[in-house]
């Protein structure tokens, strides 16, 4: 049986980087095809090529046997290939149905046709009329025009009642005979005054022709949302994949969002599908969920590529895995024939333990208090809920979730830059609800901010610049509101070499560097302030493994130096390995706080889902 | 750093031994000889500028002299190379405009379609053309003099006996343009230093007259002042005044997120019909004029030299605007706020800035700035303000900002340029009769050049080497 | 390589350029008189005070051994600029349109005591001796016209007549011609006994026709009769409405009749402003050796400067036309108060 | 089951929130202003009496005793807003009291005289439509993700084209159709700039701007005026027999100039295109989510080089207004502005061409208030002067700065608007 896929040396390359370097690989009809890798090992332009959003430098790809040339998502969509992408392409502010049918919409012809008799009897009269009568009214001629369309209009209806064009053809016949109505017509108007000019006329038919056909045709077809409502009605019965086709993709969760996306490829009638990291958003029941979904899919005949670096999901779900590593394939086998560790290993390349050697923290006293802290989001919704939580020098308290449950809030509340609607909370037994963030900074707070290119750095300035983000002001780097560039050079120097920013230049604009050491620059700049508390939000998010462990290990450093630290992630192994005390939050509120030695994985998850603490010793 | 200090340094370090007395009077006193010779030093200026052609020459001259000592033609071109490499993009893109606008020119020639309507088909090519260089001749001597002239000039004056008279004609081109430059200087500056803090100042127009009728208010006012205090006292008002006025807008966005792009353009035409009302009515000199009173002499800003010369302070003014807005912007704790406010107010916030609080000053600097150019339009050439006292410079600066890469250097530069250009418009519409908007498209060209540098390199051909500095985001859609 | 190939052959040519010397084809005939024109912010086009003094120096340069030159101000700021870019090329006269050169004129005839000036709308007082000051009386014109205005609209709407005029800027020379079209009207009123009501608008502009014509068509809407449009652009924008609406209008500075063909068969007449006979006859004077410096060229109805144009399509009651020709030579003869 | 996560809300802080006590005091302050103008600015006995044009008079009320009416219920309706009573009808309220307000202010400038009310409708539809052909341009453009600042240049070199060619061919709807196109020529140089050189779109709004401002007068100057093309004539009124006799709304609605019949249709048209054509659905989604509909292969960038081209080709019919329809003839600048008020006409309308078009006819309307006060000249109270009327010219741009500085609510621009989309 010929491969359903077939990928053949696939390079691409982007300035500075190999992305991948001559990978081949195939699917199978009713396979569900593993990539696993690490971030940055290629997998996503890979997918990106196969769905055409890239195109490869060279290879080549088969498709059901056939060489193919993807230019675009239209071929792909055009082959029956399917994306869901990592980040969903889905607009807020349409609804799911609107997002569903993007680009395949089902139509219907607008107004129960009226408006395009009216055209095309525009047409008739004002060639007629004002041609060969001779009126020279505008008034008269519209009035005409009136009377006629409504006849015209009549008879198309009398057709379409009797079954003799259907809406479709509807939709593109009558914009072909409006348009060259319409042509006429306007061009026997224009004639009145200026006689016999006939090249004029020539043109300006061809140029109305031209306008008008195209645009009557936008004209002539409107959404039939109806028939899009019931389409993805029944697809969803047949998946089990139940959504609102009425309801706006920014008012439903993520898990919906990753079935509409899912709906948006089978209503493409796609028979392979990509997922590019889908469990990234999801809880681990929602993960489970997501994994019956594929099944179904795979038992209707779809075929399945995902991509993941969590070797667990590989473990219990695919048939097959591609494991890439700086864009090469490096091994590729089944999960039978495979351990974890030998996946892990092949994965980065050598032997790496994720677990942070500590020694277990004393407990002291007390540096942030928080209180029955509530927020809301940019869209005025309530998204942080009477969240009370403490910090106690020498400790690092982890607080889990799903992403998108409050954690971002909770970190913008206690670092100034979002006002709380409730609740209180004290740093050094200082209130400081709603205080600004530089009076925040001032007490010793640090805070790694989670997205680091939006927030924490300015990306078009020098890293010197960026190195004094919340101390500019201050002595010795500016004196009376002068800024002291020996000074600034001298420490900006010091701190790129401690830090091992690379390459150690301080004069580089932060944009060129790589995400690792625009990270190592902003924990340069945290962690060398004499600090009390550090908050620190997904500090590792899309590092490579190198950096992570620099980075885990700095947090530590800094725990063991006697600071307290907010550790952020949706990342529950960071979380596992790192914190002393995990708090985790679920819909704005925290669920639970427990000692990180006496929860399990599993538990873990359940919290994040949404169960308490009562119901999980009942389980 | 134990190194010897050599030169420059050592005569630095010397001078920061002396104690600040001596400091002070040493600094009064060279800033006395400034002024004393300052007629010198401008007139000689203004020569100059009316001599580049040959003084570029001259220079080349020595270069290649010096050149032969470093190993010739390949050092030179290197050295030039390093030397000009940012003016070769604007002066491409410059020079690209000027020939479009030419094409305009030639393409809009009734004279010469006459004569191809006639059959004269040559003939009418030939007088377009023909216009055409008229048109460029007439733009350059009304901007920058005829350097024969001036020669001729400087000839008779000095040995023919005529004084300085015949000098004082030769050089009014130069003078022109640089006077034309001082509103261009600080209306660019406004809007560069807008553009660094991340906003979009189209208000400048608007600020120009306010800061124009404040200190033609405050000039008339107080009669019975000396100079020493009323000049200063009329700047400052008029500086503040704009100050705020451009401020209202800076706080509209920092309170409502409204978009200054749209609160400063209604605040402009706000400013408009105010001014109207109050030039017609409530401040109206003699009924019938629409014009104000005029400012006492005291508070004029002084002119250099004899008419037709008209060079006054406001160009030192304008130039030590360049350097405090430079100074402020790169120096001063005040500007990294701006700078990191204009490029990512969220790391701002982030880094405790206050960026509501930036947003206000910048856009009260900004219109300070744009005040300054009606200042020393008031002050040192009209002495008061009348009905159609608005001129554009406040969109022009819009592209002065660009064209200098909102650097005050570069808005200088681009500035004398621009002014260099409306000084000769004149000459040219009087002499060859082309409209002075002509001008104007050049300059949209020349933004469209800047702002577009693949174009400019595509049509020379240059190779992409990726420098570019990137640019300002603006466009961050509008309100909220 | 190619870059400074590219410099080099712009430096050439720029110095080339400026070495072109001072041998610059003026484009004016050896021994012609030399006359230059500085317009106004309004521009040369302004269909008003600009445009018309522009036709009388084209007419000069046409039918005179004169050659005449003209720039555009762009702001307030360029006047002096502008002025001194023609008395440094020895121009012998130098036209300057308009009340707001005033300053910059009276300030540069000081510095080119040899040069010639002449000032529209505008007289100084001292007066300086080589400056003479071109003004109109155009309330005489415009008086007579009020109450011609006055009688149409009682003839159109004798219940509710009313006379409206769709101003420009409130500026004085615009003021002019209002404050003494509505002492016509009252006039009228007098010597009738009728309620003929006045009332109009100031658009603020003088560049704005679709802000008049609005502005036109609410006066209409308020029951006015004869609209008087008055201030260039704009006004014409306050005739377009009148045509449009079937009521009358009365045009201004020329004889409009003319110069709207769209709005032609609505106009009654004109108040003539003859800017550019005034012109024309002082370059003749300077031609002359009479040119009036220090002293006034004051266009008036007895010399022709100011005036009505003639009746075209509108019909014009006989006896009306007989009592406006009686009242201009009353004004004429300065029996009658004008109110300005 | 998630679902039901979204529909627990905690209900928000009683306190009263700024933007509400703003328009509780300004409600408090306008309504007594109201009482100050019943009680001092009309005598005893007048009344207001509104008229039309064909109709006569229409209705007459007692002045003062009006504006005593609406004066208290404004204050009624602040003090509402104050102690937070009936928040459930609080917008109805708002603008419920700001017609009120709006119509109290023309009682009191009708007092004691007839004002022509479908006049002035008839006024604000003509004052409107440039302005909403100018945010119908902006819709399609901005919808689309690319930012119009341009409008003022689109719509001067569309008045300026129009005029050209109407000469040029003798034929004033040849010229209309030109305007068009030369507005489609901008707005595709506009997004050639801005969609393939990557230019930051304001800055090559401006250029256009820049540039038309210069190009029509020059070419004016030099062309257009010389050959004696410069007054085509003018379109003419055009009459829909029967449906124009209607009373009322048959001389506003069916008796208009060709371009006004143009606006209101290409509302419609436009709203429904935008809003309910495939078309619109995959426009929308470029300036929302540009990547989603390259995914579901739109074209991002020919889709944006589409609407803002179609988008000028309106602005361009905007143009046509002020030469063509206005006086049939071009001057210098004669937009003046206009296209910017357009922006803000669109940015109130919050991106839908009706909301555009009902947030022009309030420009309309304030302009043609301005007008009336003008031509009836109430005196104010107690300082017995009238109002400059410079004063009340600047009452659309004040009113456009409190549009955007949201105070009578927040508009939602397109996500993604003004950012080039790169295909990656």
């Amino acid at each position: 049986m010929t491969p359903i896929i077939e990928a053949r040396n696939i390079t691409k390359r982007f300035p500075g980087v190999l992305a991948n370097d001559d990978v081949s690989f195939t699917l199978n009809k009713g396979e569900i095809l593993a990539f696993l890798g690490e971030n940055g090992a290629g997998k996503s332009t890979l997918m990106n090529i196969l769905y055409g959003l890239y195109s490869s430098d060279e290879g080549e790809v088969k498709v059901r046997g056939n060489s193919v040339d993807i230019q675009g998502p239209s071929d792909a969509i055009e082959l029956g290939i399917g994306m869901v992408h990592q980040h969903f392409q889905l607009v807020p502010v349409f609804t799911v149905a609107e997002n569903i049918v993007m680009g395949t919409e089902p139509t219907q012809f607008p107004f129960s046709w009226f408006a395009f008799g009216l055209s095309s009897g525009i047409v008739a009269l004002l060639s007629f009329l004002g041609a060969m009568i001779g009126l020279n009214n505008v008034g008269q001629w519209l009035l005409a025009a009136l009377a006629g369309g409504g006849i015209v209009a009549g008879s198309y209806l009398l057709f379409y009642l009797l079954g003799r064009i259907s809406s479709q053809k509807a939709g593109v016949y009558i914009p072909v005979i409006s348009a060259i109505g319409i042509t006429g017509g306007v061009v026997s108007a224009l004639s009145q005054g200026m006689p016999g000019q006939i090249p004029l006329y020539i043109i300006l038919s061809i140029l109305f022709a031209a306008a008008s056909y195209p645009a009557l045709r936008v004209l002539a077809t409107a959404l039939d949302r109806h028939t899009a409502a019931r389409r993805i009605r029944e697809l969803s019965e047949q998946y089990g994949l139940v959504v609102d086709p009425k309801a706006l993709i920014e008012d439903i969760p993520v898990g919906i969002q990753q079935r509409v996306e899912i709906l948006k490829t089978l209503y493409r009638e796609a028979d392979i599908l990509i997922l590019d990291e889908p469990t990234a958003v999801l809880t681990p029941q929602e993960t489970e969920e997501l994994f019956e979904i594929i099944q179904t899919l795979v038992d209707r005949g779809k075929s399945i590529i995902f991509i993941t670096h969590k070797l667990k999901e590989i473990m219990s779900f695919a048939d097959r895995v591609v494991v890439l590593r700086d864009g090469r394939v490096v091994g590729e086998t089944t999960p039978e024939e495979s351990s974890r560790g030998e996946l892990a290993e092949m994965m980065v390349g050598r032997e790496v333990s994720l677990v942070v050697d500590k020694e277990p923290a004393e407990a002291k006293e007390v540096v942030l208090e928080v209180e029955g802290i509530s927020a809301e989001d940019d869209r005025q919704q309530t998204v942080l809920r009477d969240v009370s939580l403490s910090v106690r020098y020498g400790e690092v308290l982890g607080v889990a979730g799903v992403q998108g449950n409050g954690q971002t809030e909770l970190v913008e509340v206690l670092t100034g830059l979002r006002t709380a609607t409730a609740g209180r909370f004290h740093i050094l037994d200082q209130e400081m609800t709603n205080a600004s963030p530089r009076r925040i900074t001032e007490l010793g707070v640090a805070h790694v901010p989670e997205d680091r290119q939006r927030v924490g750095l300015v990306l078009p300035s020098p890293v010197f610049d960026n190195l004094l983000l919340n101390t500019y002001y201050k002595p010795p780097f500016a004196k009376r509101a002068m800024l002291q560039f020996d000074e600034i050079h001298a420490y900006a120097h010091r701190l790129v070499e401690e830090f091992d920013v690379r390459p150690p230049n301080e004069e580089l604009l932060v944009e060129s560097l790589s995400g690792g050491n625009q990270q190592k620059v902003i924990v340069a700049r945290e962690f060398s302030r004499p600090i009390k508390l550090l908050i620190a939000a997904q500090p590792t998010r899309g590092l490579d493994v190198g950096s992570i462990e620099y980075i885990h290990r700095r947090l530590i450093e800094k725990r063991d130096e006697g600071t307290a630290v907010l550790l952020v992630s949706v990342e529950l192994d960071e979380i596992m390995a790192l914190s002393d005390r995990i708090a985790v939050m679920y819909e704005g509120e925290i669920v639970a706080t427990v000692d990180a030695d006496k929860v399990t994985r599993r538990e873990l998850g359940l919290l994040m889902a949404g169960s308490s603490l009562d119901t999980l010793k009942e389980a | 750093m134990t190194e010897e200090k050599q030169g420059l340094g050592l005569f630095k370090s010397r001078i920061a031994a002396w104690p600040s007395w001596a400091k002070l009077v040493s600094v009064a006193a060279l800033l006395g000889v400034i002024v004393l010779v300052s007629k010198w030093l401008i007139l000689l200026l203004l020569v100059a500028l009316g001599l580049w052609p040959i003084l570029v020459l001259l220079g080349l001259g020595i270069l290649g002299v010096v050149s032969t000592r470093h190993g010739g033609w390949p050092w030179m071109k290197e050295w030039l190379g390093t030397k000009l490499k940012p003016l070769v993009l604007p002066a491409l893109a410059v020079l690209a405009a000027l020939i479009l606008g030419g094409f305009v020119i030639m393409l809009t020639d009734n004279a010469a379609y006459q004569a191809i309507g006639a059959g004269q088909v040559g003939k009418g090519i030939g007088l377009a053309f023909k216009n055409l260089v008229r048109a460029y001749v007439a733009l350059y001597q009304g901007a920058l003099g005829s350097p024969a002239r001036i020669l001729s000039a400087i000839f008779r004056g000095a040995i023919g006996g005529e004084g300085l008279k015949p000098i004082m004609g030769a050089v009014r081109g130069p003078s022109d343009s640089l006077v034309q430059s001082v509103p261009y200087i600080f209306a660019g500056l406004a809007v560069a230093l807008g553009f660094r803090s991340g906003l979009f100042n189209i208000g400048a127009e608007g600020q120009i007259g306010v800061g124009w009728l404040v200190s033609v208010i405050v000039g008339f006012s107080f009669p019975s002042l000396p100079g020493i205090i009323l000049l200063p006292m009329a700047i400052i008002a008029g500086a503040l005044a704009a100050g705020i006025w451009g401020a209202l807008a800076g706080l509209l966005k920092a309170e409502t997120g409204a978009h200054e792009v749209i609160t400063t353009i209604m605040f402009n035409y706000i400013s408009f019909r105010l001014s109207e009302w109050i030039l017609c009515g409530p401040l109206e000199n003699v009924q019938g004029t629409c014009r104000t009173k005029d400012v006492v002499p005291a508070a004029y800003l002084p002119k250099f030299l004899d008419h037709p010369v008209t060079m006054h302070w406001g160009f030192i003014l304008a130039l030590l605007a360049a350097a405090a807005t430079a100074w402020l912007l790169f120096k001063t704790t005040w500007g990294y706020e701006m700078r990191t406010v204009g490029t990512n107010p969220d790391a701002a916030r982030y880094g405790g800035m206050n960026v509501s609080r930036t947003y206000v000053l910048a856009m009260f600097l900004s219109g300070l700035l744009a005040g300054l150019a009606g200042v020393s339009q008031g002050l040192g050439l009209t002495h008061n303000i009348a009905l159609g006292f608005s001129a554009g410079y406040g969109f022009d600066a819009i592209a002065l900002a660009l064209l200098g890469k909102s650097n005050p250097v570069g808005v200088v530069g681009a500035s004398i340029l621009f002014g260099v250009l409306r000084a000769g418009a004149a000459r040219m519409q009087s002499l060859a009769g082309i409209p002075t908007e002509i001008v104007q498209i050049v300059q949209s060209l020349v933004i469209v050049f800047i702002a577009a540098p693949a174009i400019i390199k595509a049509v020379y051909r240059l190779k992409d080497d990726g420098d570019e500095s990137r640019q300002t985001v603006f466009s961050r859609g509008w309100g909220s | 390589m190619r870059k400074y190939t590219l410099i080099s052959i712009l430096l050439v040519a720029l110095v080339l350029l400026s070495g072109c010397g001072p041998a610059l084809p003026e484009g004016c005939e050896k021994g012609d008189l030399k006359v230059g024109m500085v317009s106004d912010v309004g521009g040369i086009d302004d269909a008003s005070f600009n445009e018309n003094t522009w036709a009388g120096l084209e007419r000069a340069d046409e039918e005179l051994a004169v050659c005449a030159k003209f720039i555009e101000s762009q702001a307030q700021a360029d006047y002096e600029k502008n002025i001194t870019e023609f008395a440094e090329q020895d121009y012998d006269l130098i036209i300057t349109v308009g009340f707001l050169l005033g300053d910059a004129t009276a300030k540069m005839a000081e510095q080119y005591p040899d040069v010639n000036f002449g000032i529209i709308d505008f007289a100084y007082d001292p007066p300086i001796p080589n400056v003479a000051g071109i003004v109109f009386n155009v309330d005489e014109a415009s008086f007579p016209i009020g109450y011609l205005a006055a009688g149409m609209a009682v003839e159109q709407d004798s219940d509710d007549p009313q006379v409206g005029y769709v101003g420009g800027m409130q500026i004085p020379p615009v003021e002019q011609f209002i404050v003494a079209y509505e002492a016509g009207v009252n006039y009228y009123n007098e010597q009738h006994g009728t309620d003929v009501k006045f009332k109009g608008v100031y658009v603020g502009d003088f560049e704005a026709p679709d802000q008049g014509k609005i502005q036109g068509n609410s006066l209409i809407d308020e029951g006015a009769d004869v609209i008087m449009g008055c201030g260039g652009k704009t006004g014409n924008g306050g005739l377009a409405a009148a045509k449009e609406r079937g009521k009358l209008g009365i045009g201004v500075d020329v004889d409009q009749y003319n110069t709207l063909p769209n709005e032609k068969d609505i106009l009654i007449t004109s108040t003539m402003k003859r800017l550019d006979n005034a012109v024309y006859s002082v370059i003749e004077s300077l031609i002359n050796d009479e040119f009036p410096g220090g002293g006034l060229y004051i266009g008036a109805l007895a010399n022709g400067g100011v005036g009505l144009a003639p009746y075209h399509d509108v019909d014009v009651p006989e006896d009306l036309q007989q009592e406006v020709s009686d009242i201009l030579n009353a004004v004429e003869a300065g029996e009658l108060d004008t109110g300005w | 089951m998630t679902a039901q996560a979204q529909s627990i809300d905690i209900p928000k802080a009683t306190e009263l929130s700024r933007k509400d006590l703003v328009i509780a005091v300004l409600f408090l302050i306008l309504g007594g202003l109201i009482l100050v103008l019943g009680g001092f600015g009309t005598q005893p006995g007048e009344r207001a009496i509104f008229t039309d044009q064909i109709l006569g008079d229409l209705f007459s009320l007692a002045s003062r005793s009006t504006l005593y009416t609406i004066g208290s219920m404004s204050i009624l309706i602040g003090g509402l807003r104050l102690i937070r009573a009936l928040d459930s009808l609080k917008s109805v309220l708002t603008w419920g009291g700001i017609f009120l307000m709006v119509f109290g202010f023309l009682v009191w400038i009708t007092s004691g005289t007839k004002l022509n009310i479908t006049g002035m409708v008839q006024s604000m539809l003509t004052a409107a439509t440039p302005l909403t052909l100018g945010a119908l341009a902006g819709i399609l453009c901005e919808r689309a993700g690319i930012i119009n600042i341009a409008i003022e240049g689109m719509m001067l070199s569309g008045a300026f084209a129009a005029v050209a060619f109407a000469g040029i061919f003798n034929n004033l709807w040849l010229g209309l159709l030109c305007a068009s196109l030369v507005g489609g020529l901008m707005a595709a140089v506009h997004a050639v700039l801005s969609i393939k050189y990557k230019v930051d779109q304001i800055i090559s709004g401006t250029v256009i701007n820049i540039l038309a401002a210069g190009a029509t007068r020059f070419l004016n100057l030099r062309l257009l005026e010389p050959s004696g093309l410069s007054a085509p004539g003018q379109l003419g009124a055009i009459r829909i027999p029967l449906l124009a006799d209607i009373p009322i709304i048959g001389p506003i609605l069916f008796e208009n100039s060709p371009t006004v019949f143009i606006m209101l249709i290409l509302v419609v048209v436009i709203n429904y295109v935008v809003f309910f054509t495939p078309w619109g659905l995959r426009m929308r989604a470029c300036g929302e989510h540009p990547r989603a509909a390259d995914t579901v292969g739109v074209h991002v960038n020919l889709m944006r080089y589409v609407s803002v081209t179609l988008g000028g080709l309106i602005a361009g019919i905007g143009g046509a207004y002020f030469s063509l329809d206005v006086v049939g003839a071009f001057e210098d600048n004669m937009t003046r502005g206009q296209g910017f008020v357009a922006l803000a006409a669109m940015i109130f309308g919050n991106w839908s061409p009706v909301g555009g078009f009902l947030a022009a006819l309030l420009f309309g309307f304030a302009d043609a208030i301005q007008v009336k006060m003008q031509i009836l000249r109430p005196i104010l109270p107690f300082l017995n002067v009238y109002i400059p009327h410079e004063f009340l010219q600047t009452a659309p741009y004040i009113l456009t700065i409190i549009v955007v500085a949201g105070v009578v609510g927040r508009s939602r621009p397109p996500a993604e608007e003004g950012k080039p989309y790169e295909k990656q």
